[in-house]
């Protein structure tokens, strides 16, 4: 049976029900147990399952990561949650240099089971410390694997597969996500990790975007359908793998491939789609050069029109798109 | 209006100036009014993004403070608004970076988590629980490299005492004597965790000692004894005997942030520590001490809110800033 | 007068110039002082300016590279080593979230003059956590810049111009030049940051590489000469901000780009140059696919000979050349 | 050959049985001369890469370990080698790592500074200073969530102590109450920096009172002291009290890596700790208290020339990794 819900409330069903199922789950992270987490997407779980098992650390990000990393080494199956996906910039170390690592440097001796969950984005007027993009960090690191749900339902599915997931996933969730509505089933199904989704079928141009701005391309693609220009629509879901065959197959179709993202333009996830379709067999049917529309290259500025100017808006993508098929670009 | 001073009477009285320990009142009621104007406009819609209120803890920022000039640097958190009153800056300006105006302390680009005011000596509040810790440490390097004479004032809160940038600011700190004071507000909580449940030991003033430096714990509210500790390790600092560690035990009366339902406090522990309000407190010392009488707090007090008033219609009349500057100061020069 | 001295000793020799020229400069770094650096670059400068100037920090990355950027902002001119550029992963927070932001979260009011230096790079058996190239990471930074020289006359004018820059400059010195040697100029000179450098000209196929994947591809390019296959090699010397033009010019030249670069291929520096070059008007030059020959997807294994495997090598150059320009890419 | 005990006998003598100070012993040779061979082969061009050697400190990590049992884990630092030989692992297969070869604990992917023994309980050496702090506290806690009973022994360096790492990882096992023991083997330098130039505080022990924390500071190259401050702290663990800190007081002979020279301290210096050294001492204590006698001693040290000799035979015939393997064990499951 499925029924509307918000993303948030998708991600925490996912947790209950892994908590649920399996006494080696535990949650770690800020103000997650009586707050519920600062976007309350723990909310009640501390009811449920204890202190014990929904568990408030100390603002400790690199420890708490790390404390992560080794319970998930010998035996557990933590799901951590960073209050900001900026305050990854204190754990870095632990993400990138332990948890990615370990089971290469031991030659396969161990796995580490860790998800951790990253509140990202800016439109919340939290600015520049508060707002960031960083997924492309993480997706730069062989070791993880890194998502982005865009609806409710991907939120609980991909959750569910990271858990099952003998490697750390990281999953960058957009604040601004959160209260989104969709139909999610209830109980337990898994989305697969490295599977993109064909958000809208089109035959003009190829928008491949990801986490909020699937839904900006999305209305983009409704507005420009009504001139006449049929945008096919790529979730890419996850950018660590990534689902090289579906975008390929789907350039091939339309011969053009607008990426649209809000982390920073220079080396966000569109320079790799880009690059990737590039060194194809894709590239011969190119018509048209590979644009990209990405984070301004500031940080995200405070003022409310300043934030909205910082990235990638549905008329931005509009006129991107219109440019290259009537030539412009 | 002044009088005698006698041993017996609190350390401010016998060590300020009738002028500072007005101008420090003065001071107080502004951060509870700008804080109180700020909230006001909140929940009228004219700010977006969140903030978070220090009302409760005005004596611990101006007592930090009071005793320092304006090449005194002061580094601040997420809860700086008191910081920045404290430190001399304009009302006018700070509702303006409240409202994202091109006139504001960062011309509208960091809002109420990054507010500055280099002049003043305040190198800015900090998005980033701990940020400023190690930046104090560098900023006391400075002036000890370049010989200004100048101390570092350090604000950080309870919760930051679990980061690692904690450790090694006062670690290093400690090995370089730098002159800069550790200034801990610990109003209990850092969101909704308790000290008891995330900190593992009783006060963080005990931690000095695992860095080699003066610890000492304070009532927050008490504006006098929060002076006193800073005079005292301000001096420690300049005289090149290195840092110290200072608690201010204080309470924020709001929730964490905009965002929170109370949930991890009960409201008998709120309302118990209401009752400790530090304004009045520090009024009715000055009045005690016949430094004012009770007319003279009122008129303060009306000026307080004349003061705001006007802060608040100079920022609603402030310009905003042009789209066109999105990545102005990105950079100090443009990019070749 | 001009003279043949390494790699190492050209940085040596910029930073002693700012020591002398300015009282101001400090160096700081871990065993920086009597040790004379862990690769003997800062080596006996302590003798000269003391460990008051050449100071040996705690083994603490965050706090010191956050003493760095606060003395920045207060009137020192501080040079961070970082002992291996991976340790850049515990000061991630002062680095991005302080050093390249608090100039424009503050409206302009402070600039942060400060130069990071970072010993990168595979190449000596110290395995995943002594070897990564993690120079994208800060590429994708508004509010810094990011280098890598590849010559000691690069290393000491780039060095020089980085100290003169008011804003933060990330160096990242390959640990594998450091004994290199070249003609550097006694005395000060600069090299401008944000301009690419041609170190061969040729007509068949434009080769961008970084780091000491130049000398890789020089090395390459001979051997493709001798078949009379003209490569063009250019040095990007600069990743943030990148020399345009110069790529673009090269590309519309040769119809061809290769990118070589020792990173992770994923969301490595040569996924942005292909990016940007398939957004440009070079891209209607193109008449082959945009390759990219970067690292392996797996962290930096021990073994000598998996760990050459791990990063591109001349013969793979070749190859890639070779296939581009046969057609069989 | 025993003999009875007696009050003023060393904790070890009295607590510990001949068979158990023997096979600690022979451990300590082992690591000696694992050590000597690696170092040798080094010389000899069989190893690329560094390596940091412990020779010296041989009794803190035997002395650290033999309490323990193959469920309860360690987590390694830089310099693990007696680590890992004190928890047991093979020669061969050490060797076989370092060599590079397929053989080795990590297939050849990981080297000296990532050599890990699971079953023993050895989650690995660590590149990374004061890395392996934090997920020495996640092991404790699998353990006292899981109910397993295990302890927990982090080793780490009086350099490491200066991480944010270390602060916050001390300060979660203690709030949390978890079965873990942070060892710290001061060897007075990390790298060439010597504690009184980075570390604000004499003994590294006095900050476990920052954590609530017993902190004890022991003779490193005394077996028998370490041996009993560890019983202390494992039982102390077990019982679900917490963690401890032990600060192990000894030295590293040789430099920090292969590049060093030395430039920081005096010969004099080192030659002191060299009169110091900790496994004649303990031969001497087991053959005073009749546990062997002087033959069984050299036999025992024959003996582990053997089986170095042996296991760098067994790593050197062994077979080097596929290159075509290159990117297995980066992930558990082959990517979709
Ligand atoms: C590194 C980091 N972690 C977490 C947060 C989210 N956060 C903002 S304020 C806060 C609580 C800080 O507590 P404390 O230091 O006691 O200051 P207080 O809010 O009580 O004044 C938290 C967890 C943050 N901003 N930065
Ligand atoms: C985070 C980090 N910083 C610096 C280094 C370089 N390094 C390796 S060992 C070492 C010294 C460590 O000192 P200590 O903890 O006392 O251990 P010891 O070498 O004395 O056994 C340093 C600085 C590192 N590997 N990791
Ligand atoms: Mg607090
Ligand atoms: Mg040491």
């Amino acid at each position: 049976m499925s029924r509307e819900i918000s993303y948030a409330e998708a991600i925490r069903e996912a947790m209950d029900i892994a908590l649920s199922e399996d006494d080696r789950t535990i949650l770690m992270g800020e103000d997650i147990g009586v707050y519920g987490g600062a976007f309350q997407v723990t909310g009640d779980l501390i009811d449920k399952y204890g202190s014990d098992r929904v568990m408030d650390t100390p603002i400790s990000e690199l420890g708490g990561a790390g404390v992560a990393v080794g319970a998930a080494m010998t035996g557990l199956r933590p799901i951590f949650e960073f209050q900001f996906s900026d305050f990854a910039a204190l754990a870095m170390e632990q993400i990138v240099n332990q948890a990615a690592k370990v089971r290469y440097m031991l030659g396969g001796a161990v796995s580490i089971p860790l998800v951790m969950r990253f509140p990202a984005g800016s439109g919340t007027g939290a600015a520049a410390q508060h707002s960031q993009s960083l997924e492309a960090w993480l997706a730069h690191v062989p070791g993880l694997k890194v998502l982005q749900p865009t609806t409710p339902y991907d939120a609980k599915g991909l959750l569910l597969a990271a858990i099952d997931d003998p490697d750390p996933v990281m999953i960058f969730e957009h604040k601004l996500l959160y209260k989104m509505k969709g139909e999610v089933p209830e109980g337990r199904y898994t989305v697969p990790i490295g599977k993109a989704a064909v958000r809208r079928e089109g035959r003009d141009v190829s928008i491949v975007a990801t986490s909020i701005m699937v839904h900006k391309a999305l209305e983009a693609a409704k507005t420009l359908a009504e001139s006449g220009i049929d945008a096919e629509v790529i979730d890419l879901r996850c950018i660590r793998p990534i689902d090289r065959e579906t975008v390929l197959a789907s350039v091939r179709k339309t011969s053009r491939l607008v990426c649209v993202y809000e982390a920073v333009k220079t080396l966000g996830i569109g320079a790799e789609i880009s690059a990737m379709v590039a060194e194809s067999d894709a590239f011969d049917y190119l018509d048209a050069p590979v644009l990209r529309l990405g984070g301004a290259e500031s940080p995200i500025p405070y003022n409310p029109d300043l934030e909205k100017a910082a990235v990638p808006q549905v008329p931005d993508i509009i006129t991107a798109v219109r440019d290259l098929l009537e030539g412009r670009r | 209006m002044t009088q005698m001073s006698d041993a017996n009477d609190p350390w401010a009285i016998r060590n300020l100036t009738p002028e500072t320990l007005r101008e420090s009142l003065r001071k107080m009621y502004l951060i509870r009014k700008f804080e109180e104007g700020a909230e006001d406009s909140y929940t009228r819609g004219l700010i977006h993004g969140t903030m978070h209120l220090s009302i409760g803890q005005e004596a611990s920022a101006v007592g930090a403070c009071v005793g320092l000039s304006d090449s005194d640097k002061i580094t601040s958190t997420h809860r700086g608004h008191g910081h920045c009153v404290a430190k001399g800056a304009d009302m006018g300006r700070m509702f303006a970076e409240f409202f994202g105006k091109e006139t504001g302390y960062c011309r509208g680009r960091g809002g109420s988590m990054h507010i500055a005011d280099v002049e003043k000596g305040n190198l800015g509040a900090n998005g980033i629980v701990g940020g400023g810790l190690p930046i104090a440490v560098g900023a006391a390097l400075s002036a000890k490299r370049l010989g200004t004479g100048a101390v570092t004032v350090c604000f950080f809160g309870d919760g930051a005492n679990n980061e690692g940038a904690f450790h090694e600011a006062l670690n290093m700190a400690s090995v370089w004597k730098l002159p800069v004071v550790f200034f801990c507000e610990n109003n209990r909580y850092g969101m909704s965790t308790s000290t008891e449940r995330s900190t593992s030991v009783k006060q963080i003033a005990d931690r000095a000692a695992g860095y080699s430096m003066p610890g000492v714990t304070v009532d927050g509210n008490d504006f006098s004894a929060v002076a006193e500790a800073m005079a005292t390790a301000t001096q420690r600092a300049k005289a090149g005997d290195g840092p110290s560690l200072i608690e201010s035990m204080t309470y924020r009366w709001r929730g964490h942030s905009k965002s929170d339902r109370n949930r991890y406090r009960t409201k008998e522990e709120i309302a118990d520590w209401m009752d400790r309000d530090p304004i009045p407190r520090m009024a009715e010392m000055l009045i005690a001490h016949g430094v004012m009488d009770a007319e003279g707090v009122t008129a303060m007090e009306n000026d307080a809110d004349q003061t705001i008033a006007q802060a608040i219609e100079f920022a609603t009349n402030s310009p905003a800033p042009n789209v066109a500057d999105l990545t102005r100061d990105v950079y100090t020069r443009p990019l070749i």
